[in-house]
């Protein structure tokens, strides 16, 4: 599944991670920039699982029912951590938001920056 | 003779102590009068007691840290060092005797104080750095602490004069690190040595843009012509600042820096295979005349005392790049002869105006009857700088003249005899003013119950000043005096070409 | 082989972090108590580290395989000359903490306090951790606690702005962790392993190629972002400014530099493995540098704000830095590494010097401020101090780097970027004369500030000592290089030199 | 039959996330933002990554979803033109 | 605003997909991700870790300390949720006249708002924007049957977390799944039943001690590793019955541990 050279797996990742990027950078509403910015760590974390896969692979848990190849489980555990440093980043930044609209009103960047 | 000591590290750190403590404790004015003398006079009394051995040729080092070999701060009290201490170590008494008579009921006394003691500690420091470094520590810690300083009258004024007197001088510091850095690419070391540090093999490119930046650099405080433009306004700060800018501290720390590049970084024997020096030599001419001319047309008296300053300071850019032994000897001695006559002229004018509050040539007519003592001591100092024998100016002049025929360069005797008139033209009026025109109005009177004209302790580093500027000028064969050890000085310069005076 | 303190590498780290998790249930009951507690703990593990910078010095770089596995195949901690930056940077925090009691009463209600003393921890943990670490994937997640924890310090202080600065500063930062992540899977995929040593030699194995340099890329626009260099400074300044003064020493002097400490790590990797052009970066590096110190100083000087304008200036000293070993000759990276330390300790002086005298008149700009040193000797002539210094004029801590830079620049035969060094410093002092004169030579245009007092001795204390440092350091400049050298040593040959 | 669930999949993991960045209405983003995570969920099951997958069910489309919600709550559903 | 966005998305795409075209292909058996250190782990891990899934090895064991350092991020998190302010609720009291610290940075010269206005003007603006600003209701009353089904179910839920924290071992899921199932439960049952009726699950007691759980679990684990096998967060390779018990200590505290950090954030959050 190679068209032009390019791995579409990770074609597909990069233009999530561009997606995600416009967002957060294009979008005025600081929720949906940080949607953006979620949308852009699923997109590193596709990444990381789609890399640790193998053709035919099986799970990495070694019970009856399973057989090699095994995807790696590296990538793996390091998507969970990534999973929950996401989560801890987008908690305080929502806190922050609620923050923001309750002393100025206004969740929009533009505004925002227009206030004195 | 190199002997390990403590004692060069010590001097500077006497002061520097001091003005620890006057800051610390300095709200009391008896502990901040007492730690000031005492630091002032168990400092004079270190750099005396290194004296005899440094006639014999002694040199006194310590070092101090070491940041990666060969960069370091070290200390090194040789001839020149020594020398340049023993003015500022003297003169430190005296200027701290008359500002405590100036600066009476002034504020910020503390603060004052405080950095007056800073100065004259990395003045000191200045004469024994060992090397390029710690001398450019101490310079750069000294225009900081001089800041405080010129803009203690904290008008709006002082603050302009002080930021003109910073950005000149820290301009001129970034050309001296710059200097330093490359001369440290180029030799590898920074400790002066006698015959100079750098070689040919650096290259005449090199060598010249160090040079370059190494006179830029200390040329700055030694207010060379083009370079000069902080000095007049500087003017601003207290009399007894302007004393020690202009007499002990700051303007001689810039001439004994470029005398430093010329003997101890470039060596006598390179400048005259690169041929640097002869321009140097033609501005030191140049800023002579200039100077002097400009101070003819100058009716605030410090203004144009700060003009003569300029243009004496000249002299001994001059002496240095002559490069003979003669002209070297009236460099290093002007160094003294300078400081003595012009501090005597700043303390007269500081007299003039606390006691009067005149601060113009055009107001002081017939003040040497309201100010006998001081006024004679003024016309002392005039008669030094004009170069009259008996006085210490002539001592410098003839040796330059001797000098300037030695290095074939007579012309530069015409602008000695120029400069002289010069040098009469601005004083000679002042004192026909004083002696011999009637007052406009009555001077005031003297306060009940005092004796002499002016404060004792305004008065008493005058007349002191005066006698020295006469004493060096009559002594100057006698042996202890400083004339000796401004010869040692030279003969370490020139001792590795030869030809000692 | 390794001594006795080499045991205590994964202590040193785990300590602070054990202790955060620790600090709401130690103050449940006295919540002013936490703030003795943080500072107990980090004094611990000060001596920790102290130990450990012992072994370092005894024995050379060490390493520590967690959970016993051998260095690539579990996660490798080493200990090598530049972790031992993790020892002024625990001593500093030291010195801030007690600065932190009572400055908070202002800022915060008492049940704040075990919170933001928890985050303190965490940033020291998270930092110690950044800087040992020999694994690619754990770099990460420490870059990921030191960052978390410092958007919420810049926030606890207020509401409002401090929360939008902050955000800006989580937003962007997490396009930066979230590049290195990115850029850790790209060299995890072309290598198969995450200990830098390992990958290394594997990228030597491989030799060059775009993933590669993408990577490196990626690396280095992320930690570019993290140590505020010019084009990508843009939240720095706000964030810092508007942080309690504390957080402001911690994150100027000491988070920005992660960035620092994180490029060196991927350039022992990059270096290492012989995959880099040398020249090009370390030109771009050069001119990155130099731009980001006269775009830092710049910005600075229209500044009225006194810790906005500190924050910009930051930005200049990270610039030095960068200058510095762009240059790449040993003299320079020498001030460079020590810059790194002495920029730390000016900022932190600065820093806390301007919230005392913030926290004692309530004002904060220049205009405001004036003859705030007759009222405020100590903390002004402190704040004197730090302002000499961090324009590296004699005889502070601040020269001695300078000097070294400058060297290498002549060494180095980039004559032109010395000039601009030496000649830029003097350009920013001349905007510092502005502070020195307003607080030193104008008289007070407020009541408030003309009645000020001396802050208290736990606030002053570390004030007065930070900026006797910055004097000691310029007069002794050689005790930092006792450890610098070595480290310098150990790195040029990854330069070519 | 596999590449046909990977480019289906693929294609709807960038419609739903286009999707996200057009809604003007939050609560819709936020909802549509929860089945991008789920069909994220799906792809790595099929990736041999179950692990991976339950953790962000459970994190990514349930957790940080509710937070969002409570976001959205306390501030404002509308993004404003 | 628009064009230099899309212009900057197009700076990052380029070389991105640049880096991403040049990697080994993905699912290649013989690319180096599945050959080097992954290889080792597959071949060695069920004999040296006793667990099955090897993403829990991986995780507790091998990589042990990322783990250990992710737990600390949660804290983290928590930790800022609780060390910032709180929504509109009034300044500090005491005796300080404003948070001088934290004032707002004014641009030009003017001297700072007076504390007072800018309380009035910050808070009193913003209330009077809430007001309307809500549209989505935090209090709307809950339809009885979704409280019916959310009470009943939640506590199968919650078994199902234990079931698969206690399982990790060898399928997939463990401690963070369990973890954040919990919270999903805790959530909902807030959400239906009023929060503080939900806050009574987690002790204000407990609370200190129970969101440090993980970290703190982790120390003492990562300590007992430490005597027993001379490493930090060694377990003993021949030990299955230790290694288990360390395992479980672990996982236990990463659901307990993370999931009281996630419900106190949806709390505070709330409130």
């Amino acid at each position: 599944m190679q068209p032009f050279g390019l791995d579409l797996d990770y074609v597909a990742v990069v233009a999530l991670f561009c997606v995600g990027l416009y967002m957060l950078v294009a979008k005025s509403n600081l929720l949906k920039k940080l949607l953006g910015l979620n949308v852009m760590e699923t997109s590193v974390f596709a990444f990381i699982v789609t890399a640790g896969m193998v053709e035919g692979g099986d799970p990495p848990i070694m019970v009856a029912g399973t057989s090699a190849p095994y995807a790696s489980p590296i990538p793996h555990a390091m998507v969970l951590t990534g999973i929950v440093v996401a989560v801890s980043v987008t908690a305080v930044a929502l806190a922050l938001i609620v923050q923001i609209h309750a002393h100025f009103g206004t969740i929009e960047i533009d505004e925002l920056k227009e206030l004195p | 003779m190199e002997v390990v000591d403590v004692r060069p590290i010590l001097a500077p750190f006497v002061s520097f102590l001091c003005a620890g403590l006057v800051f610390g404790f300095g709200r009391s004015i008896f502990w901040r009068r007492f730690f000031t003398f005492l630091a002032a006079f168990i400092k004079m009394a270190l750099v005396l007691s290194m004296l005899p051995g440094t006639l014999q040729g002694v040199v006194y080092v310590y070092q101090f840290v070491e940041f990666t070999p060969g960069i370091g701060i070290g200390f090194r009290a040789d001839a020149y060092g020594m020398f340049f201490s023993l003015v500022s170590s003297t003169l430190w008494v005296f200027t701290t005797i008359y500002a405590i008579g100036y600066m009476q009921g002034d504020r910020d006394r503390v603060r004052f104080f405080g950095f007056f003691a800073l100065c004259v500690s990395t003045t000191v420091g200045v004469a024994f750095a060992e090397n390029l470094l710690t001398f450019f520590l101490f310079y750069e810690t000294l225009t900081i602490c001089t800041y405080p300083l010129v803009v203690h009258a904290e008008t709006p004024e002082a603050l302009r004069a002080g930021r003109i007197y910073l950005t000149y001088t820290l301009i001129g510091g970034g050309f001296a690190l710059v200097g330093a850095v490359m001369t440290l690419n180029a030799a590898g070391t920074l400790t002066f040595a006698a015959p100079g540090i750098l070689g040919m093999e650096s290259g005449v490119a090199t060598l010249a843009v160090i040079f370059l930046c190494l006179i830029i650099g200390f040329g700055v405080k030694a207010a060379i012509m083009p370079l000069h433009g902080w000095l007049p306004i500087a003017m601003v700060a207290p009399t007894p600042v302007s004393a020690l800018l202009h007499a002990v501290a700051v303007v001689k720390v810039g001439a004994f820096g470029v005398t430093r590049v010329i003997y101890n970084v470039f060596g006598v024997e390179l400048l005259r295979e690169l041929g640097f020096a002869t321009p140097l030599a033609l501005l030191a001419g140049f800023t002579i005349v200039a100077a002097s001319t400009i101070a003819l047309t100058q009716d605030h008296l410090k203004r144009r005392l700060a003009y003569s300053t300029i243009s004496q300071l000249s002299y001994i850019v001059l002496g240095a790049a002559l490069l003979t032994p003669l002209a070297a000897t009236a460099a290093v001695l002007h160094i003294a002869n300078q400081a003595f006559a012009k501090i005597t002229m700043f303390f007269v004018v500081g007299a003039i105006t606390r006691t009067t509050g005149k601060k113009y040539v055009s107001e002081i007519d017939g003040i040497g009857a309201r100010l006998p003592w001081s006024m004679a001591a003024f016309s002392i100092a005039a008669l030094s700088f004009v170069g009259v024998p008996l006085t210490a100016g002539f001592i410098t002049k003839w040796y330059l003249a001797l000098g300037a025929l030695e290095a074939d360069a007579w012309w530069y005797v015409l602008v000695l005899i120029t400069s002289s008139l010069l040098n009469a033209g601005y004083f000679f009026p002042i004192l026909h003013r004083a002696y011999f025109r009637q007052a406009k109005e009555p001077w005031p009177p003297l306060e009940p119950g005092r004796r002499f004209e002016t404060p004792k302790t305004l008065l008493f580093p005058i007349v002191i000043c005066a006698a020295y500027v006469l004493l060096l000028g009559v002594t100057a064969e006698v042996p202890g005096m400083p004339f000796s050890v401004a010869q040692v000085a030279v003969d370490g310069f020139f001792a590795p070409v030869g030809g000692g005076p | 082989m390794t001594g006795p303190w080499a045991e205590a590498l994964p202590w040193a780290i785990v300590l602070p972090l054990v202790g955060a998790a620790l600090t709401p249930a130690v103050a449940v009951r006295h919540p002013r108590v936490s703030g003795f507690w943080a500072w107990g703990v980090l004094l611990v593990t000060a001596v920790l580290t102290a130990g450990l910078v012992s072994e370092l010095v005894a024995r050379g770089p060490f390493s520590y395989g967690l959970g016993g596995w051998a260095a690539s195949y579990g996660i490798e901690l080493r200990f090598d000359h530049f972790s031992a930056w993790v020892l002024p940077l625990v001593v500093l925090f030291v010195v801030i903490v007690p600065f932190s009691w009572r400055y908070l009463d202002h800022v915060m209600p008492d049940e704040r306090r075990p919170p933001f003393y928890a985050l303190l921890l965490l940033n020291a943990g998270g930092m110690i951790g950044f800087c040992v670490t020999g694994d690619l994937f754990n770099l990460f997640v420490f870059t990921e606690v030191v960052s978390l924890s410092s958007y919420a310090l810049v926030a606890v202080g207020g509401r409002g702005l401090a929360a939008f600065a902050a955000l800006k500063y989580l937003f962007i930062g997490a396009v930066s962790s979230l590049l290195m992540l990115f850029a850790t899977a790209q060299l995890f995929v072309l290598s198969g392993s995450l200990n830098m040593a390992d990958v290394s030699l594997r990228l030597g194995e491989i030799g060059g190629g775009t993933a590669v340099m993408v990577a490196f890329a990626a690396y280095a626009v992320s930690f570019m972002v993290k140590a505020a260099m010019f084009p990508v400074h843009v939240w720095l300044p706000d964030a810092h400014a508007i942080a309690p003064s504390p957080v402001s020493a911690v994150l100027s002097g000491m988070v920005v530099k992660v960035g620092i400490v994180g490029m060196l790590r991927i350039y022992q990797i990059y270096f290492g493995a012989e995959v880099l052009e040398l020249g090009a970066f370390n030109l771009a590096l050069v001119w990155l540098g130099a731009i980001s110190i006269v775009m830092g100083a710049f910005f600075a000087i229209f500044q009225d704000d006194i810790k906005l304008m500190l924050a910009y200036s930051t930005i200049s000293n990270i610039g030095y830095i960068v200058l510095g070993l762009g240059l790449a000759s040993p003299y320079a990276v020498i001030g460079a590494a020590v810059h790194v330390f002495n920029h730390a300790l000016i900022k932190a002086t600065l820093f806390l010097a301007a919230g005392s005298i913030i926290h004692q008149t309530g004002f904060r700009t220049l205009s405001d401020l004036r003859g705030v040193a007759r009222t405020m000797p100590q903390t002004s002539a402190a704040m004197a101090i730090g302002a000499v210094s961090i324009v590296g004029l004699p005889p502070t801590a601040g020269f001695v780097c300078k000097w070294y830079i400058a060297l290498g620049a002549f060494e180095a035969n980039q004559a032109p970027f010395g000039f601009a060094l030496v000649f830029g410093a003097l350009f920013i002092f001349i905007y510092y004369i502005r502070m020195l004169n307003a607080f030193y030579f104008q008289p007070p245009v407020h009541a408030s500030v003309a009645q000020a007092s001396e802050t208290p001795w736990s606030m002053r204390g570390p004030v007065v000592l930070l900026a006797s440092l910055c004097l000691i350091l310029g007069v002794l400049g050689g005790i930092p290089l006792t450890f610098v050298e070595p480290a310098v040593l150990d790195l040029l040959p990854f330069w070519g030199q | 039959m596999s590449d046909l669930f990977d480019i289906v999949m693929l294609a709807l993991l960038i419609a739903t996330a286009v999707t996200v960045a057009r809604a003007r209405d939050l609560l819709a983003a936020v909802v549509i933002f929860s089945m991008y995570s789920l069909t994220m969920t799906l792809v790595w099951q099929h990736r041999g990554a179950p692990d991976v997958a339950m953790t962000e069910a459970a994190v990514g489309a349930g957790v940080t979803t509710v937070l969002f919600l409570i976001t959205i709550a306390r501030t404002t559903r509308r993004e404003k033109p | 605003m628009r064009p230099w966005s899309l212009l900057l998305v197009l700076l990052v795409a380029l070389p991105l997909v640049a880096g991403v075209a040049t990697l080994p292909p993905h699912d290649a058996p013989d690319a180096p991700i599945h050959t080097q250190v992954g290889a080792l782990y597959l071949e060695r891990g069920v004999a040296e870790t006793g667990m099955k899934n090897l993403v829990t090895a991986v995780l507790l064991n091998y990589r042990g300390f990322d783990t250990f350092i992710e737990v600390v991020v949660i804290f983290t998190a928590l930790a800022a949720v609780l060390a910032l302010p709180k929504g509109s609720a009034p300044l500090p009291k005491g005796n300080a006249p404003l948070p001088k610290g934290s004032a707002p940075v004014p641009k030009g010269n003017a001297p700072l708002p007076q504390p007072d206005a800018a309380r009035s003007q910050g808070v009193g603006g913003a209330r009077s924007r809430e007001e309307e600003a809500p549209e989505v209701a935090s209090d709307v009353p809950v339809s009885p049957v979704v409280r019916f089904v959310v009470r009943l179910l939640a506590p199968f839920i919650a078994m199902f977390a234990v079931a698969m924290l206690f399982r990790g071992h060898i399928t997939p899921g463990g401690g963070f799944q369990a973890a954040a199932v919990f919270a999903a439960v805790f959530i909902a049952l807030g959400l239906v039943l009023g929060q503080d009726r939900a806050a009574r699950l987690v002790p204000v007691d407990w609370r200190p001690w129970l969101q440090g759980v993980a970290p703190l679990a982790f120390a003492l684990v990562a300590w007992i590793g430490w005597r027993l096998t001379g490493a930090f967060l060694g377990y003993p390779i021949d030990d299955h019955t230790v290694q288990e018990a360390m395992g479980f200590v672990l996982e236990i505290a990463i659901a307990v541990g993370g999931g009281v950090v996630l419900a106190r954030i949806f709390l505070e959050m709330e409130t």
